[in-house]
């Protein structure tokens, strides 16, 4: 049984970290009043430029290189962002609409990019990826530290790190306060002297920060190359935890650990001897169906940020 | 063959004469198939002092949906010789060549039956069947690794090859076998692998695409962390000992190869000299050099491993040895032993 | 000056023309002819018969799901689902297309029925756990596309076949293709689009001639007085989602009995739904929209496949979409602009 | 040269298709309560929103003390010293009292907002100008009246001298009005100046020093409230002579048409809010509920048209059983509804006005044939009652959100009526809108009744009670505990009836 969580823990950060990432940076942007359909596209332009200036530029910073990539991909996200914030906050678009457009148009660039850059469609392995470590002296916890202090990626730590930080930041600064304010009625706080529309560009940029940090992670660790296929899905997974986690940092990260906890158990489950004769269908969709099942259990309904999805125009109602 | 032999004839300069590919929705820089038949096809064209776009070119397919039309394409810019790069566009290839009865068409990895398609198939079980000779060779632990992407026939074929040779040199030996039910997921991949290692794999083949990515990334991290221990991939379809670089450390074992670009290229020649093999199926396996063992990584691939994979390799060739391609041939296999 | 229905053709218009400028643009920074470039995607379509049909093919299934996240929206739902409700409705009219034997008028008509049945049922998920429980459909829905992605490649592989990646094609008797029309073009043009434009009728009257589509809006706008009206909110949400999801079946049925007839595994998603939501939301949600947004997307699509032939990469035109739609849903800027210059002209 | 806190001079509003404010002066002297008094949609709010700074003026020049400014934000609003309490409250549901009064201009400690500081602060002005709101609680646990305190507030924690009031009065009890007219005197006591926005004349005859009255967007002057009565103010603001009791002749009650029993109800916290009630209701009569606001008086209605469970008890009408039919088994046996909140109940605002009016009907012959709607029909109600009605709107095709609330509501009630129900039931019918439209709404029920229709009135406007009821049954703690006349009561008895205390007296049986 120990033997069992020793590996699911471990896993489950690793594959949890670029979702809880990603999915802070929803939290934030749909907290500001802005839907942010747009994720998996930003996580794209994460693992395009984190990858691009990995191989770039590996030779030069050498084993500083993934640190750079990762602030690479957070300027990038945050570039790309604002073409989501431009138009849905100043030309007022449907943020689904662009969200969407978001998306194909990350993918578009990234691969036309690939292939300007590096004349073809799937980029060499990074030579320069991100490691896992052990965490000195805490690693020798007994059982503790084997769960949680082994063979772990710093990402990890920083994305549950960044989670508490966010919630505090969310609730407990006057920052936070302002962002779920033009989020629930952009005009009270307008009313209050708030700048409605420089928040909510915060918001979603904070968001294009964390999707590409989040889309960077994926590829630093997991992936590590860029190709059409290699973000395929995660941003949508990590909306999934936004509202699974009631908008909520906490409940993100919640979310998120949940879904890496479901896939890890159903790589683990299917080498259980009890299971070996199940059809492996029923374990491919295990962590579907889990999540499918917990919410309707015992989470329920969950409401969005009031004002999210619609544009502020000034001095209407 | 007779309209091959036609073709062929009219263009008596040889200049006329024009080969082109589609490629199912890798494109030609995927490091995989597409990029060898695309390699087979380059060289084809070198060969015959045949230039790009003119005597042999390439159309890449986005999805599923683009497959027949860009057939269709090719037809009508009278392409003599197409292939078809992957399984995939087997049932289109089937159904364009039926209306372009004077069109020559080849397709990879899968069987048409029609008289103006080539089908191009591999011995992918007996390169297996070598890569589990030198994983369980190398192995210290007794316990191997599959990862599988999608649990297809094709894929099986891999698996049953693998498992066959590794209970060749070590009937005890523990194969864990898991699909990731997918050929894109590199999370699910490396989520895999390192529940292998966790668990005392030392060797982990994976027939996985992009998939594999993950298990590479897996098994270099602990690498890294611990230079020491035994933690080994077996690429698949081309050399992946780049993928395996860390450091001055790589942890690629060897690749099974599948020579795409050889047979590509073979099958473009024959057509191009008159001997189209329409209708057959042209199978290519360790005899030929259409499937075959790399023997990059020379310091993880030692002497011994080298040894008792060239003396399997020459019992399948001398036909002592069949591997097995599906899990029946396999139990029947491993019976036996 | 500009009537409101006016903008509503201006502003598309100009954003197409925004969006090829912008390709343009992108490719002669990167050295491309935009001229070639163009030239061989307007070719890609019209040079040939044949191609023009293939476009229409590729149409079809985009009108369908288009249709589909169109009548969610216009009903207050979000159906991101339809990419799963594709692949089932996909594999449901495959699997009747294979396994049923009957004279065509029933059989074709019962592999539509099966798969539009498929894409309902899929779609009741989420429906039913929204209207019962309150939980997020988009959530859901997305958990539904893997769920479908790995069953249907299941199905597919050890219930429709014996461990093979393709089925069997369909029989005749359950085809949308049809001799006279592939001898016409010789391509593989299928019947598929009628069943799209009917549906497109199917939707409008639906929406803005039943008491049924009275009912799904009102509840998509104002559930409180919805109830206050006497509707039952819960049972027009699921009925929402049925119809949603039997257009998205209806999708997949187009690809398996029609321009592929058969089925196949799938390692990712075919992105019909995805573009769906794109081309639901450029035509407005309306199903007149739909079908020009879903040409627009057919074309470029079709189109761009003949692109390398000048060279120019065709990423390029996934860009042009992307722009496309951006400009599109950035409407009021565009519309202010003209105000704008109208004023200019006047002074 | 007169002592102005705040000039708007000459102020000229347009919105496309309409010029909201046209050459509108107004003079608020310091220490004053200046009425603005106008018609629905003359642009009181237009002129106040540009004095807060959300709209930007085409014309016209604003002084604060003085000095010409240009405010172009509410930011510059609230350091001018000017504070709103919009119509429409801006206040966020989640958050507590001392977050939405701090957003904005919060006090901090390190990063952190001090919210031991913020509360201490917001608790202190509280009682300072008595109040009395707990700062820690949450708006969406807080009564209207409290919202609307927690409002002004905002404003004077802002440093406000200048306070705009946007309709205070409309969602307020009798009880709470009271209490804000005594905190608005406290202000003027502190030195701040306020501008109040009303529809109720006599509000205006009790607090306020001069009153400027608008109509259809001009400044038609300013009056000294002590040179004036309401019959001039009301003329001034719509032209024309109005009545303000309205003529009715005495009822002549028939059969029971409702019959309550027994009928207990639970809010959606599962705490009884109706309990026991037992009420009838006769065709030909108008029983008006007096009732402070959260007595039970929305889970009543509630119960009666099948929107909430009833947990105990009996609803009969004309001898008929509903207790537990659904909703449009109810609407069909008889019931017409006019709800409190008519842009959630009332109305699908994104319909047109024409697909609203057969809110109640779309499934019915002859709108509705084998699940196919007739627009034709539907279209020839809609334009029929938008005539008989008097609904102001471009065309039945016009979305029902771009219609002013009076407007709105009339739309309601010609749709309820014309439904030709037994029994009417009007929730706050009249809230928010101008004398007018009042006038207009009253009559209409009296119709009813007069036709001998069975209407419940529910208000917590007394004046409306008295004027328009036949018999009064007031509501306290979910119970009906007194029947009253209304020819033979008063404010003051009601008032005090309303606060729950018993009064021996004949009229007052149940
Ligand atoms: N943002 C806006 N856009 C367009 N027209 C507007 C806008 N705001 C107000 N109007 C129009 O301006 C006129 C004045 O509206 P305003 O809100 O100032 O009326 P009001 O006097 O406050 O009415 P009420 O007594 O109902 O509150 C109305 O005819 C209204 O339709
Ligand atoms: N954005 C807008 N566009 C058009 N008209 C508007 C807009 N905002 C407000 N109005 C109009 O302004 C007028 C008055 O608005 P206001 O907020 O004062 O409502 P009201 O008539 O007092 O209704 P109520 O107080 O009952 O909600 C209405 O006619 C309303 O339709
Ligand atoms: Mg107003
Ligand atoms: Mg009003």
């Amino acid at each position: 049984m120990l033997d069992i969580l020793y590996s699911i823990i471990p896993q489950m950060l690793f594959f949890a970290a670029p979702l809880i990432f990603t999915a802070l940076g929803g939290v934030y942007s749909e907290r500001s009043g802005v839907i942010n359909i747009g994720l998996e596209g930003l996580m794209v332009i994460g693992a395009f430029s984190s990858v691009t200036f990995n191989l770039l530029y590996a030779d030069v910073l050498g084993d500083a290189t993934p640190w750079y990539s990762l602030l690479v991909a957070i300027i990038a996200g945050m570039l790309f962002s604002l073409i989501h914030a431009v138009a849905t906050i100043t030309f007022r678009a449907d943020q689904t609409v662009t969200g969407v457009a978001i998306n194909m148009l990350a993918l578009g660039f990234g691969v036309f990019m690939i292939k300007q850059i590096f004349g073809k469609g799937q980029t060499d392995f990074i030579s320069q990826p991100i490691y896992s470590t052990d965490v000195p002296f805490l690693v020798d916890i007994p059982v503790i530290g084997k769960m949680f202090f082994n063979n772990m990626y710093i990402t990890s730590y920083i994305a549950i790190v960044l989670s508490f930080v966010a919630w505090y930041v969310l609730y407990k600064t006057p920052f936070g306060l302002r962002i779920r304010a033009v989020g629930e009625h952009p005009m009270a706080a307008d009313t209050n002297g708030i700048k409605v529309y420089t928040t909510r560009y915060i918001g979603v940029i904070i968001s294009g920060a964390l999707a590409g940090l989040g889309g960077a992670v994926f590829a630093m660790t997991i992936s590590l190359n860029f190709s059409v296929s290699t973000i395929a899905g995660q941003g949508f997974m990590a909306i999934a935890a936004v509202i699974f986690g009631k908008w909520n940092p906490l409940g993100a990260m919640g979310a998120a650990l949940f879904f890496g906890f479901a896939q890890s158990l159903s790589v683990v489950g299917s080498s259980i001897p009890l299971l070996e004769n199940v059809p492996q269908v029923y374990l491919l969709i295990a962590p579907y169906v889990l999540t499918i099942l917990a919410l309707a259990g015992f989470i329920g309904r969950s409401v969005a940020p009031k004002a999210s999805g619609v544009p502020y125009v000034k001095g209407s109602r | 063959a007779c309209g091959s032999g036609s073709s062929s004839g009219q263009g008596g300069s040889g200049d006329s004469f024009k080969t082109a590919m589609v490629t199912d929705t890798g494109g030609i820089d995927d490091k995989s198939f597409n990029q060898s038949a695309w390699e087979g096809l380059t060289k084809f064209g070198e060969d015959n002092d045949l230039k790009e776009k003119e005597g042999y070119d390439y159309l890449q397919s986005n999805s599923a949906s683009d497959y027949a039309g860009n057939l269709n394409r090719l037809v009508q810019s009278n392409t003599d010789l197409i292939f078809g790069v992957g399984f995939k566009l087997a049932e289109d290839i089937g159904k364009v060549a039926d209306q372009n009865k004077e069109t020559h068409f080849a397709i990879i990895d899968s069987v048409v039956e029609k008289d103006n398609v080539a089908s191009i198939v591999f011995e992918e079980q007996q390169g297996s069947f070598l890569a589990g000779v030198a994983a369980a060779t190398k192995s210290d632990s007794g316990k191997i690794g599959f990862v599988g992407g999608e649990e297809s026939e094709l894929i099986k074929k891999f698996e049953a090859g693998y498992v066959a040779g590794a209970k060749s040199v070590n009937k005890d030996i523990e194969v864990d076998v898991q699909y990731a039910g997918s050929f894109g997921a590199p999370d699910k991949g490396k989520l895999i692998a390192s529940n292998m290692y966790n668990s005392g794999v030392d060797v982990i083949y994976h027939s996985a695409g992009g998939t594999g990515n993950g298990v590479f990334a897996q098994a270099k991290d602990l690498k890294n962390n611990n230079p020491e221990g035994n933690y080994w991939v077996i690429g698949v379809d081309r050399d992946q000992y780049d993928e395996g670089q860390i450091g001055d450390n790589n942890v690629t074992l060897t690749s099974m190869l599948k020579a795409v670009d050889v047979a590509v290229a073979r099958v473009a020649q024959d057509s191009k000299d008159g001997e189209f093999p329409g209708g057959e199926i042209v199978s290519f396996g360790l005899k030929d050099d259409g499937i075959g063992i790399a023997e990059t990584n020379t310091e993880a691939y030692t002497d011994d491993i080298k040894s008792a994979v060239d003396e399997w390799k020459q019992k399948i060739i001398d036909g002592d040895v069949t591997a097995p391609g599906t899990a029946d041939e396999l139990k029947a296999y491993v019976d036996s032993l | 000056m500009f009537s409101s229905t006016k903008f509503n053709f201006i502003i598309p218009i100009i954003s197409v023309l925004l969006g090829l400028a912008a390709g343009a643009i992108i490719m002669l920074i990167f050295g491309y002819n935009p001229i070639l470039g163009y030239q061989a995607l307007w070719n890609g379509v019209f040079d040939s018969p044949f191609f023009m049909s293939e476009t229409v093919n590729r149409i079809t299934p985009y009108i369908l799901t288009g249709l589909a996240i169109a009548f969610a929206f216009r009903t207050g739902l979000f159906n991101i689902g339809a990419e799963g409700q594709v692949l089932v409705g996909w594999v449901a009219a495959v699997w009747v297309g294979t396994a049923v034997d009957a004279p065509a008028f029933i059989h074709l008509p019962l592999a539509l029925l099966a798969a539009a049945a498929a894409g309902a049922l899929w779609a009741f998920v989420p429906g039913i756990l929204k209207a019962k429980l309150g939980v997020h459909e988009v959530i859901v829905s997305i958990m539904m596309n893997y769920i479908a992605l790995h069953v249907t490649n299941y199905l597919i592989r050890f219930v429709l076949t014996d461990n093979q990646e393709t089925t069997e094609p369909v029989k005749q008797s359950a085809s949308l293709t049809n001799d006279f029309l592939i001898g016409l073009t010789g391509s593989r043009l299928h019947l598929g689009f009628i069943v799209a434009l009917l549906m497109v009728l199917v939707m409008w009257i639906i929406l803005e001639r039943t008491k049924l589509g009275y009912e799904l809006k009102a509840v998509g706008y104002n559930q409180h007085a919805s109830n206050y009206a006497g509707m039952k909110v819960g049972r027009n949400i699921v009925v929402s989602m049925l119809i949603s999801g039997l257009f998205a079946g209806l999708a997949g049925a187009m690809q398996g009995l029609g321009s592929f007839g058969n089925a196949f595994t799938n390692t990712a998603f075919s992105n019909l739904g995805f573009d769906g939501i794109a081309v639901a939301l450029l035509g407005g949600n309306n199903p007149f929209g739909v079908v020009l947004s879903a040409s627009l997307f057919g074309f470029l699509k079709v189109g761009s496949l003949n692109m390398s032939s000048a060279g120019v990469p065709n990423e390029i035109i996934e860009i042009v979409i992307a722009l496309i739609i951006l400009f599109v849903a950035s409407g009021f800027i565009i519309r202010w602009a003209l105000l704008q210059l109208k004023k200019g002209e006047k002074k | 040269m007169e002592n102005y806190v705040i000039e708007m001079l000459n102020i000229r509003k347009e919105f496309p298709g309409i010029v909201a404010n046209d050459n509108i002066t107004l003079q608020v002297k310091k220490g004053e309560i200046h009425a603005l008094l106008g018609e629905n949609g003359a642009g009181k709010s237009t002129l106040m929103n540009v004095l807060f700074g959300l709209y930007q003026p085409d014309k016209g020049e604003i002084r604060v003390d003085g000095k010409k400014v240009e405010i172009n934000d509410p930011n510059v609003a609230n350091k001018l010293g000017i504070g709103m309490v919009h119509q429409h409250f801006m206040l966020i549901d989640t958050f507590t009292v001392a977050q939405n009064i701090v957003l904005g201009s919060e006090p901090k400690k390190g990063l952190k907002i001090d919210m031991k500081k913020a509360v201490r602060e917001v608790q202190e002005l509280s009682d300072r100008y008595g109040l009395q709101v707990d700062a820690t609680a949450k708006i969406s646990d807080i009564s209207v009246g409290m919202q609307q305190r927690v409002e002004i507030l905002k404003t004077l924690y802002r440093g406000a001298n200048v306070v705009i009031l946007d309709e205070p009065t409309a969602v307020l009890t009798p009880q709470e009005i009271k209490e804000l007219i005594v905190i608005l005197q406290t202000l003027i006591k502190e030195g701040k100046s306020i501008i109040l926005i009303t529809h109720k004349l006599k509000e205006i005859m009790e607090v306020c020093d001069r009153c400027t009255v608008i109509r259809k967007g001009q400044g038609i002057g300013t009056v000294e409230i002590s040179e004036t009565n309401p019959n001039e103010l009301a003329s001034l603001m719509v032209g024309r002579e109005i009545r303000f009791s309205t003529e009715k002749q005495p009822a002549a009650p028939k059969e029971t048409i409702l019959a309550i029993e027994g009928l207990t109800v639970q809010d959606s916290r599962h705490v009884d809010m109706v309990k026991d009630l037992n009420l009838d209701i006769r065709a030909g009569e108008i029983v008006g509920i007096a009732g402070v606001d959260g007595n039970g008086q929305t889970e009543l209605i509630e119960a009666i048209t099948g929107l909430r469970k009833k947990s105990a008890g009996k609803v009969m009408l004309k001898n008929q059983d509903i207790t537990s039919m659904p909703v449009r088994a109810i609407t069909e046996s008889g019931v017409g509804h006019i709800p409190q909140d008519r842009h959630k109940l009332g109305l699908v605002l994104d319909f047109s006005v024409g697909e609203n009016i057969v809110l109640q009907t779309y499934y019915q012959k002859p709108y509705a044939k084998g699940g196919i709607l007739s627009f034709k029909r539907i279209y020839d109600k809609a334009k029929a009652l938008i005539e008989e009605y008097d609904v102001r709107t471009p065309s039945h095709l016009t979305k029902a959100r771009a219609l002013s609330g009076g407007n709105q509501q009339k739309a309601i009630i010609g749709r309820e009526i014309d439904r030709n129900p037994d029994l009417l039931i009007a929730a706050q019918p009249t809230r928010g809108l101008d004398v007018g439209a009042i006038e207009f709404i009253h009559k209409r029920l009296i119709e009813q009744r007069d036709q001998g229709k069975a209407v419940l009135l529910v208000s917590f406007e007394l004046d409306e009670i008295l004027n328009v009821s036949d018999r009064i049954a007031v509501m306290f703690d979910g119970k009906i505990i007194a029947t009253v006349n209304p020819k033979e009561t008063n404010e003051q008895e009601l008032g005090l009836l309303m606060a729950g205390s018993k009064i021996e007296k004949e009229g007052a049986q149940n």
